[in-house]
Parts: structure tokens; C-alpha cells; sequence
């Protein structure tokens, strides 16, 4: 998955990457690929991990991480990084989510009753990043399809996603409707549509990614 | 080192201004840049009933974290409780109110705050009741924003790599994030600084926060938890 | 110079980006940190009906004076006019609309329009008819407050002392006022630099403005007026 | 009347300028007091002003006139700077007028008509500094008093002036009463008196200013 991201990420881009799956996306990426990593915490142009020893304890990403930086990079407080979020300046954020419906809801910041850990700055991106991909496993840990037709959990914004990319699949949100654009080997149609809890339209041509 | 403007001080003198169901602003975002010395004298004053401000709240052993974990605080305004367990158990059991605020609009309140604004309107969270519930809202240009009251404290705690005698800071790396931003906006502000360095030290161009933003500086002796990376 | 980005540029690039009837902002307090490069650019343009928006209108031979002095604006949206006599003279004839704001009110309003807020509430010339007449008024928490829009333009142009490929910028001393401020509320912004250094060669502490509020960067040959004081 | 302003000064303090007299004050402290003086474009901290020829053009206060700085001193961009005022931050703010009200009105930023400069940083500076000193000559060019039951002129800001100093007299300003304390010398309360056009009160003991 975090492969299949890599290759939406274009030279010179400002990019968020959300914690978990979507921060192994740099691993991926050509060493010589000029793009500008962006964490909430205040930093532009984060750069690979520090090898075990040499981490710095002030110099992390959003999820507490230690990070290096790359040359052209920024420090600056959290009030200006989300500045950029909100005035349209982050190219591409890849995040995490727990459910998207089939229209672009994500749902990513509470599980009601259970889970309460707050939007951080989910919101933000979601809302504002000019391209937004989330990275999910295709079905929860029950099984359960994580596209639907409908968010059954709390939003943390409507009809905002442009792009999931499942172990299974790849699709594309047009127009507020969800596209098969790509399927991960060994999978085909059917097993995606059985796994799927939400109708789905299917591009004329669609790519078998085989890594 | 001289001392002019009075500003540096000790963990004794800064006592005084904890007190119990006091509003505290602190800086740091999951721990990183929270002053451990400031918040061990809170946690060391006993003083309860606090209303907290930032970004998050850190780990159970990091941070403000700690005075989570102690059962310090009544109500926490952050963007983030996951990272620390005890606080979300302590708000399913009724026993610490929390108010959400997306992460980069807290930041700007906390901001607003400080340059003495009432507000901020924004158009962040707005289909969220959890964000939008209790908020006004204002339509500008035919465009409905929610109003995000600015937000202020009694006393601001912040974490500096340098401060000088008139309180001017520089921060570490990533380690700035909501600290310069908290620093304004405490009605009494409290840096607590790796190296404090003689008046004229610092690179005017270099200052982050102007000392005037800041009453008192004390030494720090560093960070004195273990980071979860670790 | 490598130029990664494609943002190092030069002036003939830059004229696309004038038109008439154009919102321009610009930094610069009293001619102070204006770009002189750009200024003169826009004045060679011959692009006219510019709303201008920035702190104030400089002297008639200094700073974005020049351009109002030829007559190229329609409307000026700034604090302060009277160190150029010549758009007074153009106000009291009807040619030069001007909307005063207070100056830090001013500046507040242009860094909202770049951290993508609406607006923010002010309490500062809330009996002043100039400053309050068309504004809208909101009350919270009791206290009255005017909504003072976010302020963006189509084009911005600052002037700094360093600049990297990828469009980070230095200020130097005072000549920072409105830059850092102006440079992130335009849809594009333009930086002229006195000095563009490799990628790298800033250090990330000391940078001002992040090179992604920056979309070009031409190099500067300096002041090219006389200020008042020589 | 700069002189006189200069006393009000204490060591610490923050203190805002406006241009003309205003500006002169720094000439008569004492050299080791310590005393920040700002300036509405972004400097905390002008000290005093260049030797002809090692001006730095990029080195000015809000009117545009080359200073230097004091140890101590830092740069910020100019909504940081009026953060600075509008949060309280500033002890004292000495500036010019046009006219002043016997209720603290201060007008000092338009002539309808004839001279229309903008506000600037007044409103924010008259309404936010802790202490408002007016330092302004007691009558015009036409000889009339600049004191005045009310402004005819259009108010800067509403009740803000704590002190005016002018070439005669000095007046407090308490629950909104205009308090002559002090006379300059060789002036008398009736001299005073005769060039005001508004009533005043006298303090029970007044001192006469003999520089």
C-alpha cells in the first residue's frame, strides 16, 4: 500500500503523511525525488530516520517520532503549520482511517464509547490538503468491510477523500462516486466486490499491480 | 549571571503562582518541548482542580501527562487525548471534562489570545457536532464560519533552549511547536530554559519570542522521562 | 545557482502576472522592506486599476509611492497615507478610494487571509465611524467585538535578504514589518532577494517565511531611491 | 515637555514613541536605565539614533527614521508587534495630538478635508498601552487651546489619556477629570487657565517645573 502511495508523489510536492502505514510511504520513493515532508508539530522537509542512537528527542514528527531533515527544510510553530493545511499549500496528504463511504466521508478520529483519542489535525488535512489518500486495510479485524455506503462512525469530514488504497485495491472518488481503478494481485473483482459493503463503478481499464 | 530585569528566578518563587482550579497554558505537542522542571513543581504543589490548555495530552509518564495521571486536572482543552490512556479512561468515567478543538484552530486561539483578539472565525469542524455544538456561528461574504473564541490563562509554562535576562527564547528544532504561541498568552509566563545567556547573547533576528511576552525564566535541568521511542 | 523548484526566476517571467484591475499586495513599512525590482516592474508594466493593499503608500518616490503617484491605483487598502501627500491629493479628488484600517489590524487581517481563516474580532476602533461603519459587529462572552475580514490578494510581493531554491526566506532587521505576513497571503507570491544561496545553506532555525508560501524568486539589485533622511 | 515625559519612565519598562517630540524623550534618561523602547514595525529594544553616515537602511523605527538597537533587542514582524500592544504588554505610550478632551478623548488623527494621514498604529496604541502620555504645544498655530471640553475633531480613541504634558502645564487625567499638577515655568494657573477652553481641577499641591 504505502508503494502503491509512493507513486502518487510528484517532484517538488508538499506532502503530510499521517502515522502508522502511511509514514513507511518515503521508503518507496526515489532517493533523488525533491518533495518537502510536512508534520503539524512545526517542520517542512522532514527527511529519513535517524539510525538508532543518533535520534534527537527535539527534533520528531507529529506522531513523536525522531526524524532528520533535508536540505531547504523549516522549523516554524504549530499555529503556521496548520496555516499551510488551511490555505491550500499541502499538495497530498496520506492518512490512516477507520472507515470512508463510497461518497469520500472519512471517518478516522473516535470510535464512540470505546476510542476517544481527538481529531489532532485530521480535520485540517482532510478538509484542506489538495489531494487526500487514505491507506486502510480493506476489512477491520472482524472482517467487516471498511467502505461503505454510509460512515457508520463519527466524521471527521464529508466527502473529502480522493483516493483509497487498500491491500486490496485502488480507488478513485470522482464526482462524490467510488472507482475500481486498480486491483493488487491476487486479487480480482469479485473477491474485492464481496469484500466491499458499498456498490462500486469500475474503470474501463484497470491495472493489476503486481510488486 | 546579572540579573536587570528580575526575571530569573527559582522553582520556590514560581510556587506561588500555582494554585488550586487555576487555568494553565503549557507548551509541547506529544511531550516534545513541555517543561519538565515547571511541570514536576506543579505536580510536587499538589495543586488540584486545574483547567489545562494544549496541544495534547503527552503520555501518562510524559509531559503534562503526569498531572493527568496524578488526577490534577477537571477539564482539558487539547486537539488530542490519545497518546495518554488515562485520560480518555478519566473522561468515560466522568472525571475530567474535555473539550476538542482541531489542532491547527486551538493553535490559533491560543495565538488569538495572546495578540489580544477576541477571535477567529474558521471553517474547520463545522459538520462535527463535537467541534461545532457549542459554537456561534457567523456567515461573512455568504460563507458560514464558526466563531473559535480566543484563548488565555493565568499562567503559560514553556520549554526554551536559550532565554536571556529579559526573557527572549529560542527554541530546539521541532521542539518550538506550540511553545511560542503558549508563551504569549499567559497572563504570567513562565519559561523554563536549557541555557539562559547573558543580555545581548542572542541574535536579535534569532529571537522567536520577544522577552516581553515573558515574566520569569528558571534553569532547567532537562527532560527527565523516557520518550516512547526509546 | 541550481534551481530544483523552478522558482528562481527573473523579472520578465514575472510581468505575466500583472493585469489590470489586479489585487496586489505588498510588504514594506515607509518604503522599508518594499521591493524596489518589483515595484519598478509594475510600473514598467503599465498595468493600471490596481487595488493595492498593504501597510501604507510610502513617499512619492519611495516604495509602492511611485506606483500610486503614476496613477495606477484605484484602491488602497492600508493604515496610513500621510507620508505621500500625492495620495491624499488623489483621495480628496475622488480619483483613489482608500479603506483605512488600524495597522496592526491591518496586519492581523492579512496573516488570516494567509492562514486561511475568515476573519477576526477586534475591539480596536469599534467608535471610530472610518474603521467600523461597514463592518459587522459580533458579540461574545458580553463583550462587543468588530469582524474584521481576512485580507488575500492575486499577487504578492515581498522583498528579503536571503532566499533559497526552494523559496525560503530571510529578512533583515526592521525591512521584516509586513513581509513575512504579506508573502503568505497571496495566491502567488513573488520574493525579491538580495542574496539567493544554495539549497541547504539557510539554517531551518533562522528561516521566516517557509519556501511554500513562495512561488518565485528573483534576485534584487537593491534600493534604487533616495530615502527621506539622506 | 520631553524632559518632563522622560520622568514618567521607570526602569523595565516597554515603551511606544510616536514621531515629532515624542522622539526626543530618549535624551533625557539616565544611560544605564533600562527601558525597551518599541517600535509599530517590529522592533523591540531602538536604542539611540546613528552617526550621520552609518545609518542602516534597514534598520528604522515606524517613522522611518534609522535607529539602532540594545542589547537585549529583537525583530518581529509587525502583527507581533501590535500583539505586543493589544495584549498589555506595553507600560507607556508617549505620543502627539491634535486636540485632547477634558474626559481624555485624544484626536490626533485627521483633519477633515485637509490633512487625512490614516490612523496608523494610534487607535491600537491609545486604546491597549497601560499608560497614555499626550506631549502636544497647549494652544495651535492659531493660538487656540488644544485642550477642549470635547474634540471637534474625529476621535482617535475615547477616554485613553492618563497625562498632557504641554509647553505649559502638566494634567493628570482621574475618573475621567482633567487634574492641572504641574506648571511649567514661568507660567501661573491663570495664564493656564486663560489659554484652556475647558475647565479643569487643581491638584492641592502643584509643582512648579523649573528645567
Amino acid at each position: 500500500m504505502a508503494k502503491r502511495a509512493a507513486e502518487e508523489i510528484t517532484e517538488g510536492m508538499a506532502v503530510n503523511l499521517g502515522i502508522g502505514i502511511p509514514s513507511l510511504v518515503p521508503n518507496h520513493l526515489p532517493s533523488e525525488l525533491l518533495v518537502m515532508f510536512h508534520a503539524e508539530n512545526g517542520i517542512l522537509g522532514i527527511g529519513g530516520t535517524p539510525l538508532k542512537g543518533s535520534e534527537d528527542e527535539n527534533l520528531c514528527n507529529a506522531g513523536g517520532l525522531p526524524v532528520s531533515v533535508v536540505p531547504g527544510a523549516s522549523y516554524c510553530d504549530s499555529a503556521t503549520a496548520f496555516g499551510m493545511i488551511r490555505s491550500g499549500k499541502i499538495d497530498m496528504t496520506i492518512l490512516g482511517s477507520l472507515q470512508v463511504s463510497q461518497t469520500g466521508d472519512l471517518a478516522n478520529w473516535i470510535v464512540p464509547g470505546k476510542k476517544v483519542p481527538g481529531m489532532g489535525g485530521a480535520m485540517e488535512l482532510s478538509q484542506k490538503a489538495k489531494k487526500v489518500i487514505v491507506l486502510m486495510k480493506h476489512t477491520d479485524k472482524h472482517g467487516q468491510s471498511k467502505l461503505l455506503e454510509k460512515c457508520t462512525l463519527p466524521l471527521t469530514s464529508g466527502a473529502c477523500v480522493d483516493m483509497v488504497i487498500t491491500n486490496m485495491a485502488v480507488f478513485e472518488i470522482k464526482d462524490r462516486s467510488l472507482v475500481l481503478t486498480e486491483l493488487f494481485s491476487p486479487y480480482s473483482i469479485e473477491e474485492v466486490t464481496e469484500k466491499t459493503d458499498c456498490g462500486f463503478l469500475s474503470a474501463s481499464k484497470i491495472r493489476k499491480i503486481e510488486y | 549571571m546579572e540579573n536587570p530585569f528580575n526575571k530569573i528566578t527559582d522553582i520556590k518563587h514560581i510556587m506561588k503562582y500555582y494554585h488550586d482550579g487555576m487555568e494553565l497554558m503549557f507548551g509541547g505537542f506529544g511531550g516534545v518541548g513541555s517543561p519538565p522542571g515547571l511541570i514536576d513543581a506543579l505536580l510536587h504543589s499538589g495543586k488540584t482542580e486545574l483547567t489545562l490548555i494544549g496541544n495534547d495530552t503527552g503520555f501518562p509518564d510524559i509531559g503534562i501527562g503526569k498531572v493527568i495521571r496524578a488526577g490534577r486536572a477537571k477539564k482539558v482543552i487539547a486537539s488530542h487525548i490519545g497518546s495518554n490512556p488515562i485520560a480518555g479512561q478519566l473522561m468515560t468515567d466522568g472525571k475530567l471534562e474535555v473539550e476538542f478543538s482541531p489542532q491547527g484552530i486551538l493553535a490559533e486561539r491560543i495565538r488569538a489570545g495572546g495578540m489580544g483578539l477576541g477571535a477567529i472565525l474558521s471553517d474547520i469542524g463545522m459538520d462535527n457536532e463535537i467541534v461545532s455544538g457549542k459554537k456561534k456561528r457567523f456567515t461573512l461574504n455568504e460563507k458560514e464560519y464558526l466563531v473559535e473564541p480566543a484563548l488565555t490563562a493565568e499562567v503559560s509554562i514553556v520549554y526554551a533552549k536559550k532565554g536571556d535576562p529579559y526573557g527572549n527564547l529560542v527554541y530546539d528544532k521541532s521542539a518550538r511547536n506550540t511553545n511560542p504561541l503558549v508563551a504569549m498568552a499567559g497572563s504570567i509566563t513562565i519559561a523554563e530554559v536549557e541555557e539562559i545567556v547573558p543580555l545581548g547573547n542572542l541574535n536579535p533576528e534569532e529571537i522567536v519570542t520577544p522577552g516581553i511576552f515573558v515574566d520569569y525564566l528558571i534553569p532547567s535541568s532537562g527532560v527527565n522521562w523516557k520518550w516512547a521511542w526509546e
